[in-house]
């Protein structure tokens, strides 16, 4: 299996999130394309603890996923100007 | 080929340094700083992981891949310690920032200081 | 925040902490440790914080209770590495003893649990000081915060 | 060759409590005309009015005015660099980094 | 006892660590046992610290291996290079751990009372304890990365405790400015570790001396080094942090900060001597440190002279005397390749920049303790607004005159005895230098001159009238440190010819370093 | 037959993500975005961790059911649980925030949340 | 199959442009958001660098708790 261009494919979809981070002109859309840096990120180390033949690693991507939502939900706490 | 791309990491090194140092001297916001101040802590980081990188290496664990080359263990503790350090660091530095707000109620570090001379 | 993200956190979180632990105590044999455990577990405790207000979470969460579990992983691990102090200072005393076992070699018997002598007990007290600590951290920026909003009103 | 072979600090203390000595003697030896709470005891201020105590005190703010003023070429530069703002320091910090690097790879190519 | 001994090292910096963790514990239960605990855990520490550095003393550099099966394998077999943590202990490493002890013990007894009013006493304790083991690990490692982490653990408990009252503005400032300040400082460091573990593959200081080869990358490391310890102890291009920093630190803890300063610039003759030695193009370096010590010397004078908050002013003569170290040593390190200058001058002035650390460690703390017990009882540090405090605290007051005359180096006192061996030998290397150290010691004096005149003289202030001498313990910690200076004011040619030395043959002896580790050298 | 297979799903969930960032990239407004960002991913993320998931199966089942990939197997579901139950939540997070802090939908007439409980 | 060539080139790329964002924002709430993913995405490249655990330690700390606290300093400051 050649799972390299998957890999790269997933890294140009993620610029393409990060040109949103950059530009996006109120701070809900850099969130979004913060959120979909990190799927896409989660994502593609599940694809690379496959292609490094390592299972371990794929840890990595678990806690990923999990915390990520973490940092989603504490940006939107502060956008949302509520009390914490 | 493999040696240019061995260089890409330290390349991004660079560049995040200069990109901190800009940062932290010529913003005003002290939070902003801190930013800085965490991207030079990224970019130490990845030097020291990049330090022990070795083409074809795996992970310094012990599984069913025995035999193989490894990347070397030191980097990686190093960077580890770095990252632990580096967020009480920030905490700090932040709750300060929050304290110096409620004090003078300015983040400018041209408008909170208090001590010159 | 709403009652969506509230349902799933609560559904998430033991999750969180059973995947923080896993990391801990499994730490000397796959990617994890003491360190990354209580990241991983304060981060949960930070869920906990962001989906339920911290008015609520400071109903059954103290900092005294933080505190007491920092300084106790902290004298746990200094306290492994004076009883080695028969040899030298850490030295790892537990190993081949009949409870810890040996060194771990490659091949077949790898990933015994009880393979690494003091390093996963001391794995264990660096994550309550890294969980504990890390939580408390969080706490008291979110009191600072909460104090504030409190003062303007 | 050791500097403290002729430095003892006990023969100096003897030789100033030795001293010490010798003038309390001599001024055992005077007259004692002094009583307190008469004229002598008063202040003498060049024959002007004396302020009142707590006027006599010199603020520390007052002390070496002179000095101050004939280095103010020194001091203006000096103090104003100090600004207390955070960059500055870094920059302080990042530059001597920089000047110390060029200097010491310099001078080993020189 | 012997066991004692042997474990001397590491027992140094641990036993102040358990305190650190165990004393907010302890401090649940009662406040009056904390502080019995953390006295007792200070005062086990000194005892350590003078059995290890009687031992290396008497038998030479001591090593120990953390985790090996016996202390002094510092190697393991089947390797070429150390891998475990090793911590080393020399002349120098024993001289400044013997000052972080006594400085340590006084500060603590000073602070049981003075802190007494404010919150969280218990975190005052752990974060004190915590930059006592900062401090004495930075001296006592031969590990480049567990330096580093050292250094981190001083600069996060310094700024905690520089920020702990937080109620004043300017405390919360300084703590902020040191913190950005020294982070920065050891990133920097931490880059030039990987530099050095790029290069050489090894993290311990001597297998890092023993393969240097002074090349480019090692000279932009040097570069790093020197930059980021002289700005940690506070030399006069990146000063600006001490007095923002050092003038609100709580009472008691100045002392000790002083002595964090000190510490690094112990390990910048570490890394200066040790590591690089004789690799390096000396005369550069050499004058490189001198021209800091200098300008340290003059800035910080001049600008002390013209404070009017005590404690500042106290603060920049930090800056100042610490130029009188960097010169000292400076002038060593420049004729370091000459043998005959070496011995006719070279020694001789390391020793006085040495003799200096310990004089100052002493009678500077003493001074630092007497600005804040005047704060303590008047809630002012403004010296405008002081006077005649003379009368009431007579004991401060005496204290302060210990101080002030022997960091003028007035003769009797040991400030002298230290500037003399550092004129004597700067006078044969370049007379400009001991010229300009005549003026500054000129300024010193005058400056305290004007401290004792408008705190200690003067009329009775009438605001004033209740103020009584400070309490017991305060008085007591000031009374150790004055000790140690009337000790050695007393006795210098002894503390000279038993410490001070066996600390310069140390920085010297750069091979001797190498092979306690690299074995057979 | 079986990297048929997982092509085939490597195919589409990038396409999906390739969906999803010209999405983030063209569309007009905040919601519709965010309709982009998130949906997609998880729809195409579902699909690229399946293929992972699907090649270790089999080389579990080539090694007899016993080998060590049944790790990558069990841990990978884990992950997609993990972007499954998130994802959507983080979703709804962001809208509400944004929703909140007064972004107004492009070209909408009529705001049927207005005054809407606001803890619902 | 271990050697990722373009991917050890374009990970890198995009966190020095995450960290120029960082930089050029003066809206701090769009900084910290800059952060997040500068932080997400060097994660990543520990992980291309076969370093596991160091990524473990990024992504827990370095994206999830660091965030945190500044998004909550942010909160209790001022937003520019």
């Amino acid at each position: 299996m050649n799972w390299t261009p998957a890999v790269i494919v997933l890294a140009a979809c993620i610029a393409i999130a990060l040109i949103r981070v950059g530009r996006g002109p109120t701070t809900p859309d850099r969130i979004v394309g913060l959120d979909t840096v990190n799927t896409l990120v989660v994502t593609a180390l599940v694809i690379l603890g496959a292609a490094f033949r390592q299972p371990v690693y794929v840890d990595v991507a678990i806690v990923y996923a999990l915390l990520s939502f973490v940092t989603t939900l504490f940006i939107a706490r502060l956008i949302e100007k509520g009390k914490f | 080929m493999s040696q240019l791309v061995l260089n890409a990491p330290f390349v991004a090194v660079a560049a995040l340094t200069c990109v901190a140092c800009y940062i932290i001297m010529t913003q005003k916001n002290l939070i902003k700083i801190v930013m800085g101040v965490v991207i030079l802590q990224g970019a130490v980081n990845l030097f020291l992981v990049t330090l022990g990188y070795r083409i074809g290496g795996v992970a310094p664990i012990y599984t069913e891949t025995s035999g193989t080359l490894m990347v070397l263990p030191v980097p990686q503790a190093l960077t580890l310690t770095n990252i632990v350090i580096g967020v009480s660091t920030t905490a700090l530095m932040l709750a300060l920032i929050v304290l110096i707000y409620r004090h003078t109620g300015e983040t400018d570090a041209e408008k909170s200081r208090r001590m010159k001379g | 925040m709403s009652k969506i993200v509230r349902t799933i956190a609560q559904a998430v979180m033991p999750f969180v902490f059973l995947f923080g632990i896993y990391l801990i105590i499994h730490g000397h044999l796959s990617p994890g440790g003491g360190f990354q455990g209580g990241a991983v577990v304060a981060s949960g405790i930070a869920l906990l914080f962001v989906s339920f207000g911290f008015k609520y979470v400071s109903t059954f969460l103290r900092e005294d209770t933080l505190s007491a579990i920092e300084s106790s992983g902290a004298l746990l691990f200094i306290g492994l590495a004076f009883a080695g102090i028969a040899t030298t200072f850490f030295a790892n005393f537990l190993l081949g003893s009949p409870v810890f076992g040996s060194i771990p070699v490659t091949g077949p018997g790898v990933g015994d649990i009880w393979s690494g002598g003091t390093i996963p007990l001391m794995n264990i007290g660096v994550g309550m000081k890294v969980s504990a600590g890390l939580s408390a951290i969080i706490f008291s920026m979110m009191l600072i915060a909460s104090k504030k909003r409190g003062g303007e009103q | 060759m050791p500097v403290l072979t002729f430095w003892a600090p006990i023969v100096l203390i003897i030789a100033f409590v030795i001293v010490l000595v010798v003038t309390l003697l001599y001024r055992s030896r005077g007259q004692a005309k002094f009583k307190e709470g008469t004229e002598q005891g008063e202040v003498f201020y060049s024959g002007e009015n004396v302020p009142e105590e707590l006027q006599r005190h010199v603020r520390s703010h007052n002390m070496y005015w002179g000095f101050f003023e004939a280095m103010k070429r020194y001091y203006d530069p000096t103090v104003r660099a100090h600004t207390g703002i955070v960059n500055d320091y870094l920059i302080w910090l990042l530059g001597l980094t920089a000047l110390a690097g060029v200097v010491i790879i310099v001078a080993d190519l020189l | 006892m012997d066991a004692l001994t042997l474990h001397s090292p590491i027992l140094a910096v641990a036993i102040p660590l358990l305190a650190a963790f165990a004393t907010p514990l302890i401090g649940r239960l009662s406040s009056r046992a904390r502080d019995v605990f953390v006295i007792a855990a200070l005062a086990s520490m000194l005892f350590v610290v003078i059995l290890l550095a009687r031992d290396v003393y008497e038998v030479g550099i001591r090593i120990y291996t953390l985790g090996a099966l016996s202390p002094s394998q510092a190697i393991p077999e089947n390797h070429m290079v150390p891998v475990r943590l090793v911590f080393e202990v020399d002349g120098l490493g024993a001289l400044m751990a013997i000052i972080t002890a006594v400085v340590a013990l006084a500060g603590t007894i000073y602070s049981i009372v003075s802190i007494k009013p404010e919150t969280g006493q218990n975190r005052f304790y752990a974060l004190l304890l915590l930059l006592v083991v900062g401090i004495m690990g930075i001296q006592l490692t031969g590990d480049m990365f567990n330096l580093f982490v050292f250094l981190e653990i001083l600069s996060i408990s310094g700024a905690a405790l520089a920020a702990f009252r937080t109620r004043f503005v300017d405390a919360v400032e300084g703590g902020f400015k040191y913190l950005m300040v020294s982070t920065v400082g050891a990133l920097l460091f931490l880059l030039a570790i990987g530099i050095f573990y790029g290069q050489y593959n090894a993290l311990n200081i001597a297998a890092i001396a023993s393969a240097m080869q002074y090349t480019v990358l090692d000279q932009v490391a040097l570069a790093l080094i020197l930059a980021a310890f002289l700005m940690k102890s506070g030399a006069v291009p990146s000063h600006w942090w001490v007095p923002d920093t050092y003038t609100p630190a709580p009472a008691g803890t100045s002392p000790i900060m002083y002595a964090s300063s000190l510490a690094c610039l112990a390990a910048t003759f570490r890394m200066l001597f040790s590591l690089y030695g004789v690799q390096m193009s000396l005369a550069t370096v050499g004058w490189i440190v001198i021209i800091a010590g200098v300008l340290s010397m003059f800035v910080g004078v001049t600008m002390a002279l013209r404070q009017t908050d005590i404690k500042r002013l106290m603060v920049y003569h930090v800056i100042s005397q610490e130029g009188y170290m960097l010169l000292g040593v400076g002038v060593g390190l420049a004729v370091l390749s000459n043998p005959e200058a070496l011995a006719a001058y070279g020694r001789e002035a390391i020793a006085g920049g040495l003799f200096h650390v310990i004089n100052n460690a002493f009678f500077k703390g003493l001074l630092l303790l007497t600005a804040e017990a005047l704060f303590f009882r008047l809630g002012t540090r403004d010296l405008n607004q002081m006077g005649g405090m003379g009368r009431t605290m007579k004991w401060t007051c005496a204290f302060f005159l210990i101080g002030a005359l022997a960091i003028s180096g007035v003769p009797p006192f040991n400030g002298f005895a230290s500037k003399l061996m550092i004129y004597e030998s700067t006078y044969l290397f370049n007379p400009v230098l001991t010229i300009i150290a005549l003026i500054v010691s000129v300024m010193t004096l005058a400056s305290f001159t004007k401290v004792f005149q408008s705190a200690f003289t003067g009329p009775a202030l009438p605001q004033y009238k209740e103020v009584r001498e400070v309490p017991m313990s305060m008085k007591l910690g000031m009374g150790l440190l004055a000790a140690a200076t009337v000790f050695i004011s007393l006795f210098p040619a002894f503390v000279v010819d038993t410490i001070i030395y066996p600390a310069a043959d140390a920085l010297l002896d750069r091979s001797g370093y190498i092979s306690a580790v690299m074995g057979g050298g | 037959m079986l990297n048929i297979i997982t092509y085939i799903l490597i195919g589409i969930g990038l396409f999906f993500n390739l969906m999803a960032g010209i999405g983030l990239l063209r569309f007009p407004d905040f919601y519709t975005r965010l309709h982009a960002g998130t949906k997609c991913t998880t729809f195409g993320s579902i699909f690229l961790i399946g293929a992972v998931v699907l090649q270790a199966i089999a080389a579990w089942h080539a090694g007899g059911w016993e080998a060590f990939d049944s790790t990558i197997v069990f841990r990978g579901l884990i992950a997609l649980a993990a972007i499954l139950i998130t994802n959507p939540t983080g979703a709804h997070a962001i809208t509400r925030a944004g929703y909140r802090s007064g972004v107004k939908p492009i070209h909408a007439v009529v705001d049927e949340l207005e005054g809407a409980n606001p803890d619902g | 199959m271990a050697e990722l060539p373009a991917l050890n080139v374009i990970v890198p790329l995009l966190i020095v442009v995450s960290a120029i964002l960082v930089a050029r924002y003066k809206d701090l709430i769009a900084a910290v958001i800059a952060l997040a993913a500068m932080s997400l995405l060097l994660s990543l490249q520990f992980y291309l660098l076969h370093a596991p655990d160091v990524a473990l330690a990024e992504a827990g700390i370095g994206a999830a708790i660091t965030t945190a606290i500044f998004v909550i300093a942010i909160h209790s400051t001022r937003r520019t």
